[in-house]
């Protein structure tokens, strides 16, 4: 019980891998049994986080770890957790995405669905570890460790086109993190150590050509991740192949971690580099808004429309981070838990409804509102929120983002913020369409036809499922405060370590006397303008 | 009694969520109960919140809910404010509110998805009381998105048939390139202010002299104009309005004539300090509501379809609207916000009736003779259209008059406009009265089972009329000897915050008095001519309409527009959509930057190989190969 | 003895020419000749090479009895090449029936 | 005398390279293992050019032109026209690294240096005082040739016994 | 004549293995090996048993500390450290033996004899400076090879193998020979740290004859560790051989290797100056094209022993990176790497035994759907291509976290990307040897080969390959103790740097 006291993100991070290596070791033939026993305790570590995370007294000391680990070729490594604001919400969203996606596929799978549980479970404390982790080291470790079993979730228990899709995820992935190693034993060196101050503290010290190679090579791995246009061809395959609760995760955790990569390492560790490729990464998170929204469009299947929402999402997110204002960020931090929720939601509906239909073309579909009403509603609901609707989640996120944007000093900010609001219209006519494809209309006659073979409507279990991810983005939507207040401080930290431009209002008062205004102002709000000391 | 007044907007929303989860098992009793009873509520507590505005001594009551979304400098609080401005409207929304959903119960009465209509209905009185009440612009902006994700589900309500969702999707995403205007025009105003709160901005806007803000301003006035064009249905986003009237007829009296089309004029006078300082936004406003006018009255000449015809009305008396408010008429505008609600709504839900009694016939050519039938539906709607056509006397007349006599202050060319699509108007509408109501039965068969509809329809028309008439108490023109007492009832609201208030120059009373009486005389003479056109059948007209084939068959296909947007807007988005996903993702990025090194790796893996010859004589000849590298780079 | 001179007049430069040649002959013999067993001769041949540059050596380190044993031991080695290396000869000549390594390349790529 | 047994042994040496049938080509390189023999003669190295003669031209040699006779191979190779690609390029590497060898002697400081200090004959290198070196200094290495042939012998056995 | 005892700590680790070599072949004489079983155990017994008295004895030298010597022969702690690492190879190499024979249908007591023979030969090679002993060891760890890649007799692609390789390589050493002749010509003394200071001495150290001698000694080391372009019997050689031969080949033979290159080059022959930096020069550009050519070609094989092999190729390419770096961290790391590439290898050839794949039928479409049928093999193979692809947390990852590195910090960030990009293609044909295993359906061939197959038990073969996976995962998750605790010893007090 003491160790636990002292170590409770040890406990979190590593108890689902050691339950699932234990769940590795039963039998094929007792799979269900994995099943339940690998939803149990990744329901168990939810409750725990919860409980650990924001059951604590205010004003405790934040929860973290930290011990000497190995050095190895006089490099110390440390083994150090924290969790703090940047990282607090996107690890309960881990925690709590884990067991919901197990439930909400619980009988998608026919075979070696306890093998898959464990996987699963391994994922989460890659996942996990990697948000918690305060080393580079360490966090180098959890990024490329989350490969494994994901590749494995998508490769065996994927689609026709598996293979394939597994392999180039690896190899993506792969790809930019290994060149980021080479930047990361190249800093470390220097610095001689891992922990991300000292690396900062000896980027600093070197010129500024070297700076921006580090930033890119960073930068470059975690949008790999996120994924940032043009790295993103990776997404809709392996979105597509996978099974549903690879997707879910995939969308809902593993892309974060692309995002949260930049604002816990990237920038603040390069932080002029970061402000000279602001603009650059601006570019591509417009374009990557535009474009996926576009391709989005002309998808004839729902799964890979969905896959390139998510370009076009995590585009905002990347905007948000490249706007450089606090405002911008904390969009950024909140649309990475929007997105979670929203684009995990409506993978698991897809996956519902290809678990009925065995087919996710939209021409199979049509009229599904008649034979699925229930469904219909909580897709209705998601879609809403993936659209921005206010009071949904994805409203609070994407109009900050913007704001920040507008407001972001670098040239060209307004133009960019403009442009990217075009993607927010787009979001709805991709999403709409498709909606109204796929569910209104007469019930689509053919006898082949996926609208057909929805013989039930969801069930229970899959109302459970589906219920708390809609009290969240109503939520979300509502009281955005309780997700991003705790971000708050350490994002404006951040920015003031960044050397964020300052902000000059566009409109000056016209006589600077004018005393009433003044008076009003502090009457009514926060009057000061987005400045930056 | 202050402290409830967030029920005002929440109540509607309570009745929509009880309708919506439970709609279904509660069964019809309940469903109206909660239906009408969160609205009549609303009404009531709007009623009590109305007053104790006007208590205020500055008629203003801000009621503060805590903080929705802050964070850096932004701070948006859920809040609440009533002056006479939002108070009217909230009136208006809960008033003309509650009595369509009384008509929507004898309506909807055989609908299976009675508690899902409700439900959207409810929803949409929240959102409009949200969009009205609003105290910053994202809160408004949560109204304006709101009511049109509403009227997205009712438009789309009958969702089994092919064309109500499209009609849905083309108003959902036709106020979506609207609400883009609007999102990047708060983004501008919070740049240049720092604050979205609307009282905040108008102090701010108050203080500044005219020239200092007036290029940033434009931009921020005009994007958020572009919002308005999308919600009110002015050129070029009034596309979806007309296809709006596959929803059920209620919707569409209530979304889609009273309340949410109005929101575009609303949000322009909630903001008029702003747009004063922008003038360059005023010109386009005003020529762009003219504009707006003319357009769709033409189109109303020819359509047949009887909802059609009002929906292109609307769309043509919105015009108008903004037309005052681009002459600085802010409160004329508004007025003809408020008078229009009573006359519009009543015309389509007496076309309502016409419709339910015609077996959801709804083409004019079909119908004919049913004043006798359905005396009630016959005179409300006479009262109703004297209104549109601005009949002296009536509260179209006033509202209508006065926007002309400021059109014509700002530019006569304006008011020639006006005059001109007032004169379209008054022709098609006489066009619809005639054709539906007098003359003989063209269908028979549905003629003879044609009856009056039942109290829960036809007493909100009688409760409508009267306030079409009515409502002219509010504002009877200066120039006819009235005080046009809205303008000074409004004027706390559009002037807030100004050191300066803006008072628009009125010209001589005896300019005003020949304008109105040209203008009206001019308007009665073409309902005249539109009366005797139909008088007698289709004959006349379509002998008249074959000495103009070619304008005919353009007003008759609305201008060729939705095929001009399909051929060169959507068509080529969705090309270069493609284009993208099959060229540069499939191709370009994947193909050359992804499986092109696989490839180039896998060509080269083989080439390699192709040294792995078997025979050891290679062998030994690539490691004497090596050798002489290596004695090369020890040796040189 | 310098150059040309030392070379031809059997100073260190003329053992060590002869060894290098020898050498490179041997080499010339794996790389040329198809049949193993010539191959195996040029080996052979390049062993010697080495021998003769290493008594060659010796002799002018004033005659170091440390390389007439590793000489020793090089003939050891050279013998345990030949039993080996023949061994494998016939090994494959027992399957092939033949002697031309060129033929005998069924493991490639 | 250097110069004939330097010629002797290059040109058997060339001759093997160079002949067609296999015995004969053995036999060429027994005659270039005489020359072989003789320059350690000139050496001063007599124990050598012994066990030169010994050990090389007559076990080593023996026991290849034996499993000459045995494998009965002694048909001539094919003409050599398949793969010109590696005979230009072997002969190429073949002479330039004879040229090289020539001229890395030329250019070797530490060889002229070795040749003009040990140019006096040292006296000639006797059995015993091999002997008394390699039991003295290379115990290891007497100890491990053995084993080698041990290992050699057990390796050749494996691989030719018949009966399996 | 006698010998002190501090002399026979230095020969008894070699003396158990020379003894179980000896006594085999004596044993296997004239017996029917296939059907007297009894004698078949009693000579793996003596083979294990002789490499187990072995690494007793070194372990025991290794605990206490002590570095004796005979003569030339130098039991320091490298010299420790590569016997260890030998005789773990060579016992796994010896339990896989056992079922890989059997499945052959076909056992040899000669062939373990020959392993043992090669074993002392290797331990011998790494721990001397003596370029009299060097040769020596160098052939007789190479002469048993040559015979152990031909001891299926009844495959013909044995023999070519073994013909090849043995071609190759005698050409290799009779370069190797004329180089260490021509250091000892100008140093005037067969121990090459000896002959290297005098020939600094002289001031010759920049010398042609020198700098060729090096060349030439050099090449001999590039050959045992099949960097390209002297590497083409290495898929040849491997895949002629028994598995259980060929991971010994692979492993041993290069990590021998290496750690005598460690002695001889940057070690004894730092004296002589420009050779050290002409070495760097020319590894970095042989490594870059061990790298190239290793890589792409695994990528197009369908062998898995092919594959295996040109990985074994590359793999050479990472630790010739190691000895660009040149530091003393990167040696550490090259050992570290060592120690892990031996289970990974030992490992994967482990695993071709133990899924009982023989003759031919070692491609990638024999091994497909295999993983589910034995789970705990399945687990281990992902662990070692993971490891050999170089993903963390397995071990492999941290051996070339250290390598990589120590370049990096060198100042060769050019070559490491390379490297990355190469293990980023190495990656692929990993992946492709899981997706067999794992990600497809069994053919209806290698469904009807597993049927036709006598039922397959490779207990030892499956316990060397969990050993394995286990050594891998603790290079994974106690990198700093084999590192620290062995790596670095061996070269800190075993070569006297970091000292």
């Amino acid at each position: 019980m003491t160790w636990l006291n002292s170590h409770p993100l040890t406990f979190l991070v590593f108890a689902p891998a050691l339950l699932g290596l234990l769940l590795m070791a039963l039998p094929h033939s007792v799979g269900k049994l994995t099943r339940l026993l690998g939803f149990l305790g990744a329901l168990a570590v939810f409750v725990l986080s919860l409980a650990w995370l924001l059951g604590r007294a205010p004003g405790s000391a934040p929860l973290a770890e930290h011990a000497p680990w190995f050095a190895l070729v006089g490099l110390p490594v440390d083994y150090a957790l924290a969790v703090d604001g940047l990282n607090l919400w996107l690890v309960i969203l881990t925690t709590f995405l884990v067991p919901l996606t197990m439930l909400g596929t619980w009988n998608s799978l026919k075979d070696r669905m306890g093998t898959f549980a464990a996987l699963f479970l391994l994922l989460e404390t890659g996942m996990l570890g990697a948000l918690v982790a305060q080393d580079l080291f360490l966090f180098y470790l959890f990024w490329e460790g989350m490969l494994i079993p994901m590749y494995f979730m998508i490769g065996v228990w994927g689609g026709d086109e598996r293979r394939y899709a597994a392999n180039k995820f690896f190899l993506y992935t792969l790809s930019g993190s290994l060149l980021w190693l080479v930047a990361l034993l190249f800093l470390a060196g220097r610095a001689g150590s891992f922990a991300p101050a000292v690396m900062a503290q000896a980027a600093s010290a070197l010129p500024f050509a070297a700076q921006c190679w580090l930033f890119v090579a960073f930068a470059v791995a975690f949008a790999i991740k996120v994924p940032l246009f043009p790295l993103h061809t990776w997404l809709p395959d392996a979105h597509v192949q996978a099974p549903t609760a690879g997707s879910v995760i995939l969308a809902g955790v593993l892309l974060k971690l692309g995002g949260y990569g930049f604002i816990r390492f990237a920038i603040p560790m390069f932080p002029q580099a970061a402000m000279h490729f602001a603009r650059p990464l601006a570019l591509l998170s417009v374009i990557a808004i535009i474009y996926g929204a576009l391709v989005a469009m002309v998808q004839r299947d729902i799964k890979k429309l969905v896959a390139y929402s998510s370009v076009s999402h995590m585009g905002f997110v990347m905007l948000g981070l490249a706007s450089m204002t606090v405002i911008g960020t904390q969009g950024a931090m909140l649309q990475m838990l929007n997105h979670g929720i929203s684009t995990g939601a409506l993978f698991l509906l897809v996956g519902m409804i290809y678990d009925r239909a065995h087919t996710r073309m939209i021409a199979d579909f049509g009229g599904v509102a008649t034979k699925m009403p229930i469904f219909t509603t909580f897709f209705l609901i998601v879609t809403l929120s993936s659209i921005g609707l206010p009071l949904t989640n994805g409203f609070v996120g994407e109009f900050w983002i913007l704001n920040g944007t507008f407001l972001s000093g670098f040239g060209w900010g307004r133009a960019y913020a403009v442009i990217a609001t075009l993607g927010v219209v787009l979001g709805a006519v991709y999403m709409l369409w498709m909606v109204k494809r796929v569910f209104w209309g007469p019930v689509n006659p053919d006898e082949e036809s996926g609208t057909q073979h929805l013989h039930s409507d969801l069930n229970a279990r899959e109302i459970a499922v589906m219920l708390p991810l809609v009290v969240l983005i109503l939520w979300m939507g509502i009281h955005p405060r309780t997700f991003v207040a705790v971000s708050e401080a350490p994002v404006t930290a951040l920015l003031k370590d960044a050397n964020a431009p300052a902000i000059r209002p566009l409109v000056l008062p016209s006589a600077p006397e004018s005393g009433p205004l003044e008076a009003a102002a502090e009457g009514h709000g926060p009057a000061s303008h987005e400045v930056h000391p | 009694m202050n402290k409830y007044f967030w029920l005002i907007p929440v109540l509607p929303l309570l009745g929509s969520v009880f309708n919506g989860l439970l709609g279904k098992r509660a069964g019809k009793g309940a469903v109206t109960f909660f239906g009408l009873g969160t609205v009549l509520g609303s009404l009531v507590l709007a009623l009590a919140a109305f007053f104790a505005m006007k208590g205020m001594p500055d008629h203003r009551l801000v009621l503060d809910y805590g903080e929705w979304m802050a964070t850096g400098t932004l701070s948006v609080p859920f809040g609440l404010v009533i002056d006479p401005l939002s108070g009217t409207m909230m009136l208006v929304v809960t008033g003309i509110g509650f009595l369509i959903h009384v008509y929507s119960v004898g309506y909807m009465h055989d609908d299976e998805g009675y508690g899902r209509f409700f439900s959207y209905l409810n929803l949409f009185v929240f959102f409009m009381l949200t969009l009205v009440l609003g105290s910053s612009l994202p809160l408004m902006f949560v109204g304006w998105e709101g009511v049109g994700l509403c009227s997205y589900l009712l438009i789309g309500y009958y969702y089994e048939t092919d064309f109500a969702p499209d009609a849905g999707l083309k108003a959902f995403l036709t106020n979506r390139v609207g609400d883009l205007g609007v999102a990047i025009g708060m983004m501008v105003l919070f740049a240049a202010f720092g604050t979205l709160t609307v009282g905040d901005i108008l102090l701010r806007v108050g203080h500044l002299a005219p020239e200092a803000g007036f290029g940033i301003l434009t931009f921020a006035t005009l994007m958020l104009f572009v919002g308005a064009t999308g919600k009110s249905a002015q050129l070029p986003l009034y596309l979806w309005l007309p296809d709006a009237m596959a929803g059920p007829t209620p919707v569409s009296a209530l979304i889609h004539a009273a309340t949410m089309v109005t929101s575009g004029i609303y949000m322009i006078c909630r903001l008029a300090p702003v747009f004063t300082l922008a003038p360059i936004t005023m010109d386009i406003v005003a020529w762009v509501g003219a504009a707006t006018a003319l357009f769709a009255a033409t189109i109303g000449l020819v359509q047949r379809d009887i909802k059609k015809v009002l929906a292109y009305s609307t769309v043509s008396q919105l015009g108008y609207m903004f037309l005052g408010l681009g002459a600085s008429g802010f409160a004329a505008g508004f007025f003809h916000v408020f008078t229009h609600a009573w006359f519009k709504a009543l015309l389509f839900l007496g076309a309502g009736s016409v419709i339910l009694a015609m077996h959801h016939e709804q083409d004019l050519f079909k119908m004919g003779g049913l004043k006798s039938k359905m005396p009630l539906t016959f005179w409300t709607m006479l009262a109703a259209t004297l209104a549109i056509i601005g009949f002296p006397g009536t509260s179209g007349f006033a509202s209508k008059d006065e926007i002309l006599y400021l059109a014509y202050l700002k530019s006569p060319a304006l008011w020639v406009v006006g005059v001109v699509a007032a004169c379209c108007t008054a022709f098609y509408m006489l066009r619809l009265f005639t054709l539906a109501f007098l003359g003989e039965p063209r269908d028979h068969h549905a003629y003879d089972h044609a009856h009056e509809s039942p109290a829960t329809m036809t007493v909100p028309l009688v409760v409508l009329a009267a306030g079409s008439i009515l409502a002219v108490w509010l504002g009877w023109p200066k120039a006819f000897g009235g005080d046009f007492r809205i303008e000074e009832w409004l004027a706390p609201a559009v002037t807030y915050g100004q050191l300066h208030a803006a008072h628009g120059e009125h010209g001589s009373a005896s300019l005003a008095m020949i304008l109105a009486s040209v203008s009206t005389v001019l308007g009665l003479g073409f309902a005249w001519f539109g009366y005797a056109t139909y008088r007698k059948g289709l004959a006349v007209a379509e002998a008249r309409a074959a000495k103009f084939p070619f304008i005919h068959k353009v007003l008759l296909n609305k201008y060729y527009v939705d095929e001009g947007v399909e051929l060169v807007l959507l068509g080529p988005i969705r090309w270069f959509g493609n284009l993208l996903w099959k060229l540069f993702d499939v191709i370009i990025i994947d193909g050359v930057g992804v499986n092109l090194p696989g490839a180039l790796a896998r060509v080269s893996g083989d080439f390699t190989a192709l040294f792995q010859t078997g025979r050891v004589r290679n062998y030994a000849l690539s490691m004497a190969l090596g050798a002489a590298v290596l004695l090369y780079v020890f040796l040189k | 003895m310098t150059g040309m001179d030392a070379i031809l007049h059997g100073g260190l430069q003329g053992y060590l020419v002869v060894a290098l040649l020898l050498f490179a002959i041997g080499l010339a013999a794996v790389l040329l000749r198809r049949t193993m067993l010539m191959q195996f001769m040029g080996v052979e041949l390049m062993l010697n090479a080495a021998n003769v540059a290493l008594l060659a050596f010796a002799r002018f380190r004033g005659g170091d009895l440390q390389a007439t044993v590793f000489y020793l031991f090089i003939i050891a080695v050279a013998a345990c090449e030949a039993a080996v290396g023949l061994a494998l000869i016939i090994g494959l000549y027992r399957h092939r029936d033949t002697t031309d390594s060129d033929r005998t390349a069924s493991l490639k790529q | 005398m250097f110069l004939a047994f330097a010629l002797i042994t290059l040109l058997g040496a060339l001759g093997m390279l160079l002949q067609k049938n296999i015995i004969v080509a053995g036999l060429f390189m027994v005659a270039a293992f005489f020359g072989i023999a003789g320059l350690f003669v000139l050496l001063a190295n007599p124990v050598a050019a012994a066990l030169q003669l010994i050990v090389y031209s007559g076990a080593i040699m023996v026991l290849v032109l034996f499993v000459i006779m045995m494998l009965s191979s002694h048909e001539e190779e094919a003409a050599q026209a398949s793969h010109p690609i590696q005979r230009w390029l072997s002969l190429l590497l073949a002479l330039a690294l004879a040229a090289g060898g020539v001229k890395l002697v030329m250019a070797s400081k530490g060889v002229q240096m070795l040749a003009s200090r040990g140019a006096a004959v040292p006296p000639a290198v006797t059995l015993q005082g091999v002997g008394a070196v390699l039991f003295e200094g290379h115990l290891l290495g007497f100890e491990v040739a053995g084993l080698m042939l041990l290992a050699a012998m057990v390796g050749a056995v494996a691989l030719t016994k018949r009966n399996l | 004549m006698s010998i002190t005892p501090t002399e026979w700590a230095a020969l008894l680790p070699l003396i158990f293995p020379t003894l179980g070599a000896c006594l085999i072949p004596l044993m296997a004489l004239d017996r029917d090996q296939a059907t007297a079983k009894w004698i078949r155990g009693a000579m793996y017994l003596v083979a294990l048993a002789a490499v187990a008295a072995g690494f007793w004895f070194l372990t025991d030298l290794w605990k206490s500390g002590a570095q004796p010597a005979f003569h030339q022969l130098h039991m320091d702690r490298l010299a420790q450290f590569s016997g260890i690492f030998v005789l773990v190879a060579a016992a796994m190499a010896i339990l896989q033996s056992w079922d890989h024979f059997h499945q052959e249908g076909w056992v040899k007591g000669e062939t373990l004899s020959l392993l043992l023979f090669s074993v002392t030969g290797m331990m011998l090679f790494t721990a001397t400076t003596n370029f009299l002993v060097l040769f020596l060891g160098l052939e007789l760890f190479s002469l048993p090879l040559y015979a152990m890649v031909a001891t299926v007799r009844h495959r013909a692609e044995g023999a070519e193998g073994g013909m090849k390789y043995f071609l190759t390589g005698a050409v290799a050493s009779s370069c190797f020979l004329m180089g260490g002749v021509m250091l000892y010509g100008l140093g005037g003394s067969l121990d090459l740290t000896l002959a290297a200071q005098a020939i600094r001495a002289q001031g010759l150290g920049a010398d042609p004859m020198v700098m060729a001698g090096a060349a030439l000694l050099l090449l001999g080391f590039l050959f045992k560790v099949s960097a390209v372009p002297f590497h083409q019997w290495t898929p040849d050689a491997y895949e002629a051989s028994p598995h259980p031969i060929a991971g010994f080949m692979s492993v041993a033979t290069k990590g021998v290797a290496f750690l005598a290159l460690l002695r001889i080059f940057p070690v004894s022959l730092l004296g002589m100056g420009a050779a050290g930096a002409r070495m760097q020069a020319a590894l970095a550009f042989l490594a870059v094209l061990t790298l190239v050519v290793g890589n792409l070609t695994a990528l197009v094989q369908t062998n898995v022993k092919r594959m295996l092999a040109y990985s074994s190729i590359s793999h050479a390419g990472y630790l010739m990176l190691g000895f660009v770096a040149g530091t003393p961290a990167a040696f550490t790391g090259v050992l570290f790497y060592l120690v892990i590439y031996l289970a990974m290898n030992m490992g994967a050839f482990g695993l071709l035994t133990a899924y009982g794949l023989v003759g031919e039928h070692t491609t990638f479409e024999d091994l497909r759907g295999l993983g589910w049928k034995r789970p705990a093999m399945g687990f281990a193979a992902a662990v070692f291509m993971l490891s050999l692809a170089g993903i963390p947390p397995m071990g492999g990852f941290y051996g070339k976290y250290m390598i990589f590195k120590e370049l990096v910090g060198t100042g060769h960030v050019g070559l490491a990307i390379l490297g990355v990009l190469a293990s980023l293609v190495s990656a692929y044909y990993y992946l492709r040897f899981l997706v067999a295993l794992f990600l497809q359906a069994p053919s209806t061939e290698a469904e009807r080969l597993a049927s036709d197959r006598p039922a397959v038990h490779a207990p030892l073969a499956g316990a060397t390959v969990l050993v394995a996976a286990a050594i891998v995962l603790a290079g994974g998750f106690v990198q700093a103790f084999l590192a620290d605790g062995f790596a670095h010893r061996a070269v800190s007090e075993g070569l006297g740097l970091l000292r």
